[in-house]
């Protein structure tokens, strides 16, 4: 009972501000609805027990990613009025329609998988240590350490990447 | 019932009060100690030796008239104060104040939680503070607010690195990212961390300075150079809440580094029997006092030290420190390693 | 579609930010104004507007008898009205070759000397604490305390004293006053190892002002710097050495000088000169002969025709009065002030170009500037 | 109950939302923002999942793609500053020129 209050709350929030990032007219607006955004969903994740990817998700989107957003937005917004929305034209129709039909597509494969029987859980898997952050951190430096350490290299190059464009011709 | 609702509710509603009480009275011990170390006396009238002063603050604040500047991003003006204040005020939910005790006929532990994440709850709720920040300096519409958002949020996003590397190394000590086990295992290590991770306890004291705002890191809302810093158009009980926020934060960071660094709850010398008559002292009374040690350096840091310019802070976060905590960092996972 | 060729410089770089700092802002002392282009936060170009303190005192002079104007120099750099006084009335004594009484010479440099001490005060904590150190603000005021209750004594005032008058001064020292001046420069001697504790050798201090606004001595001159951003700049010009009056030809003190010509070097500099100052009261204290304090002096102050320009060494500078008397009028016919603030304030938007806001506010406090000075 | 078919049709929708965003707004910024919307409802699948079959794997990859999503968003920004120091425009429509 209170699992399902949780989550139609958290997926009412999710999805309202998810439509107020897509539609407020002033970028900033955005950023902020955003972040209230990332913030619900990670509490949905605590509600899943993946407290490790919550806290992640808070730090790394909420405190890291998003604040680049609000800087730049701030940056290229702070002479300029806002731009207006202007949902007309020959683009946002096309676009509202795809996403309409990838909507659809996807309902009827969800409708679709709820009708056939859901393939049993497969046994939890069997770590050598318990909590969450430990188990998920043993998986990473254990059997997905090639892609963490891709990941890692990934991030060093988007960092030294965006140092270089970002800085100014002198 | 009781056990799942009304005791959690009793200790939120507890921590949050006393809380605020501290921060009011944590402006008036800033002012008094401050005048103390200028020869001054500080506030005398409201009260006796001024102790009252809080409260008239308050009222002023409050009866104050709440201006929002035209051309002001009006929603965006008033959410500013609240994400700043929020935050400061969630990150109580995992501080332990001290171990259990019995309280009418019951076991009563003195946290409102203990969640096994509680190290990183710390981190990204606080990181979420910086909104607040920018925002504000943001929705004014003024330049020298601008001005000073952007630094802060600068600041504060080039000193959490340093903070949290110095976090990390902490857990690797202890093995746990729980606030109450991170106190455990140095009662059961016997010694404060301090002690085995000077530098991190250096850094993190330092990075916690910058993290809210303090002098001499205290640029984002240098009067001298910024005329306020980001809430200068705020006025009234938004402008309190942000005054709140800050010293929230403050108490914040002098707790998380009493949990960390010096034990927690734990009475001095933990693993030292000899010194076992100072357990007649509870726990919380160490707790308090501890972080208290820490409000008064961070005052006494205040009275004493120019001002850092805006590059050399960057430098000093950036080239000095996290290096610095990233060799601590690697030589405590090398110890820890060679040890085990 | 736009030109093929790249097309990058300042049309295309991100915007400047136009900010305006002062007239009201903590630490532009008083009601300076400095119009700022920021790229970032470094200072592209800086503007210094002045007058928002323009109370036309010259003009105002014109139609004052001599003896009134005495009055309004106080209102000029009104941190340090005595050294003003004494200038605008050795000015007149040299138009209307006035003898002034020895006695009254050195009551005029132990007031001046203390006077410096009160200003440099000023200056050490305002320039501290828009560095923000704000502990030595107080430190410094508490000691500027002690001198205006040296001066309430003396004259009755705390601020503008109108201490001097054309020939001497209104009246002798007050009983134990002497004994009072010497515990005063004792205490202060301790006072200023307080203060060089606190920032001296404090590595943010040095920080924030080593290497920012260096000019060196030519370019000093050049702008027409004068006192201490002058001599922080390595330049031997001290109005009291060159051109001495009042009884600084008998006295003893050394003109420190500073090498790099930078903030650091102008503070130590004036905080060298807290104890020259104290040296010279001591000698002029020790050295004060008996006799008259005002010298002969018509009832009628109607100088002669003619036209004089002297100089002081205030705590800020070279003040210089040029004084036009048509010989006729109960009034100067011209009456000029050479105001050190204002011209030092000159140098400003050189010295801030290429620095960063808080640089500004720590250039301006390293001036030293009076706004009733500069707009007078 | 909840079931994964809830978590998946949140996701779905939430998906759904961030395409039209992409699709439909000419302020580079915010379809950036949008993209990062799609992608939280890709992770929100991979934990639902990995709760629903007690498996952690999928909490690994909402990692991955996190650390993806802040490359993403570092170099994207870092390419949107460069251009809007050029071209003064976040209009995406404008930005149809892969040199100027």
């Amino acid at each position: 009972m209170a699992e399902a209050i949780a989550f139609y709350v958290l997926a009412a929030c999710i999805l309202g501000f998810a439509v107020l990032v897509v539609t407020a007219k002033n970028p900033v607006h955005s950023v902020v609805f955003l972040v209230l955004d990332f913030l619900c969903v990670a509490a949905l994740y605590v509600t899943l027990g993946a407290e490790f990817v919550a806290a992640i998700q808070v730090l790394v989107y909420a405190g890291g990613i998003v604040v680049l957003y609000l800087f730049v937005v701030m940056l290229v917004n702070v002479k300029r009025p806002p731009e207006a929305f202007r949902a007309g034209g020959r683009h946002a129709m096309l676009g509202l329609a795809l996403a309409g039909a990838v909507l659809v597509e996807a309902a009827a494969i969800a409708v679709w998988s709820r009708l056939s029987p859901a393939a049993p859980a497969s046994a939890a898997q069997s770590l050598p240590v318990s909590g969450n952050t430990e188990q998920v951190g043993w998986l990473l430096y254990t059997s997905y350490l090639v892609p963490f350490e891709v990941a890692s290299m990934l991030l060093l190059v988007a960092m030294v990447g965006a140092i270089v464009l970002a800085r100014k011709e002198s | 019932m009781v056990e799942l609702v009304l005791i959690p509710l009793l200790k939120i509603i507890v921590v949050l009060n006393a809380t605020l009480l501290g921060v009011t009275y944590m402006v008036l011990l800033e002012r008094k100690v401050i005048a103390w170390a200028q020869s001054r006396l500080g506030p005398m009238r409201v009260g006796p030796y001024g102790v009252l002063q809080p409260v008239a603050d308050a009222m002023k604040l409050m009866l104050k008239e709440d201006i929002t500047p035209a051309r002001a991003d009006k929603w965006v003006f008033t959410l500013a104060p609240i994400l700043s204040m929020v935050p400061a005020l969630v990150v109580y939910a995992v501080i332990p104040f001290g171990d259990q005790v019995h309280l009418f006929g019951r076991q009563i532990s003195l946290y409102i939680t203990d969640i096994n994440v509680g190290l990183l709850y710390v981190v990204s709720v606080t990181s979420v503070g910086v909104y607040g920040i920018i925002l504000a300096g943001y929705s004014s519409n003024s330049k020298w607010p601008l001005l000073a958002s952007l630094r802060a949020s600068a600041q504060l996003i080039s000193y959490e690195i340093a903070i949290t590397l110095t976090l990390v190394s902490v857990v690797l000590m202890s093995g746990t990212l729980s606030m109450v086990g991170i106190v455990t295992s140095q009662a059961s290590q016997g010694v404060w961390y301090a002690f085995i991770q000077p530098t991190a306890f250096i850094i993190f004291f330092i990075g916690g300075l910058a993290e809210t705002n303090r002098a001499p890191f205290d640029l984002p809302e240098a009067e001298q150079e910024l005329t306020g810093g980001f809430h200068t158009e705020y006025s009234g009980m938004r402008f309190a809440l942000f005054f709140l926020a800050e010293y929230a934060n403050i108490i914040v960071v002098s707790s998380v580094a009493t949990t960390l660094f010096l034990g927690g709850w734990l009475r001095p010398f933990p693993n030292v029997e000899f010194l076992s008559f100072l357990g007649v002292v509870p726990g919380w009374c160490w707790f308090l006092l501890k972080s208290f040690v820490f409000l008064y350096l961070f005052i006494w840091v205040r009275a004493t030290l120019p001002r850092y310019r805006y590059d050399q802070l960057m430098r000093l976060g950036w080239k000095v420190l996290i290096p610095l905590a990233i060799a601590n960092l690697i030589l405590t996972a090398i110890v820890k390693v060679a040890l085990a | 579609m736009s030109s093929p060729t790249p097309q990058y410089g300042p049309m295309f770089d991100t915007d400047e930010l136009v900010i305006n700092m002062g007239p009201q802002h903590p630490s532009t002392h008083g009601v300076l104004r400095v119009v700022l282009r920021l790229d970032g936060e470094k200072v592209v170009d800086a503007d210094v507007v002045i007058g928002y303190l323009h109370r036309g005192v010259e003009k105002l002079s014109e139609s004052r008898s001599w003896a009134q104007i005495v009055l309004l120099t106080d209102r000029l750099d009104y941190v340090s009205a005595a050294t003003s006084n004494v200038g605008y009335c050795e000015t007149v004594e040299k138009l209307m070759a006035i003898e002034v009484p020895r006695r009254a010479k050195y009551l005029r440099v132990i007031l001046s000397e203390l006077q410096r001490i009160a200003s440099h005060l000023l200056w050490l904590g305002t320039h501290a604490m828009d560095t923000g150190a704000m502990t030595v603000f107080l430190y410094a005021f508490r000691e500027r305390e002690l001198i205006l209750d040296l001066f309430e004594e003396y004259c009755g005032a705390r601020l503008t004293y109108n201490s001097m008058r054309i020939g001497g001064l209104p009246q002798d020292l007050p009983p134990s006053w002497d004994r009072k001046v010497l515990e005063f420069c004792r205490i202060m001697e301790g006072k200023l190892e307080e203060y060089e504790t606190l920032l001296t050798g404090n590595r943010i201090w040095l920080e924030r002002t080593k290497g920012v606004g260096v000019i060196d001595g030519a370019e000093a001159l050049a702008l027409g710097l004068s006192g201490p951003p002058l001599r922080g700049s390595g330049v031997r010009r001290d109005v009291r050495k060159d051109e001495p009056y009042a009884a600084y030809d008998e006295m003893e003190f050394d003109v420190p000088l500073g090498v790099a010509g930078d903030t650091f070097d102008r503070y130590v500099v004036r905080m060298q000169e807290f104890r020259q100052s104290i040296r010279i009261i001591r000698q002029a204290m020790q050295g004060i002969p008996e006799g008259p304090i005002l010298g002969k002096v018509p009832r009628l102050i109607k100088p002669p025709a003619g036209e004089v320009y002297h100089a002081i060494e205030s705590p800020k500078g070279e003040l210089g009065f040029f004084i036009v008397s048509d010989g006729k009028s109960m009034s100067p016919y011209r009456f000029r002030v050479r105001p050190p603030s204002f011209c030092n304030l000159q140098a400003l938007p050189r010295l801030v170009k290429g620095h960063l806001i808080a640089d500004v506010v720590a250039l301006i406090g390293s001036l030293d500037v009076v706004l009733g000075e500069v707009d007078r | 109950m909840i079931t994964p078919t809830h978590y998946l049709l949140l996701s779905m929708a939430l998906f759904t939302i961030g395409l039209a965003g992409v699709m439909t707004r000419r302020n580079i910024i915010i379809v950036f923002m949008s993209i990062e919307l799609m992608l939280n409802a890709v992770n929100i699948n991979l934990v639902a999942y990995s709760a629903q079959v007690q498996n952690l794997v999928g909490q690994v990859f909402a990692i991955f793609v996190i650390a993806v999503a802040a490359a993403e968003a570092a170099v994207g920004l870092g390419i949107l500053l460069a251009f809007y120091r050029n071209k003064e425009t976040v209009n995406i429509d404008e930005i149809n020129l892969m040199k100027w």
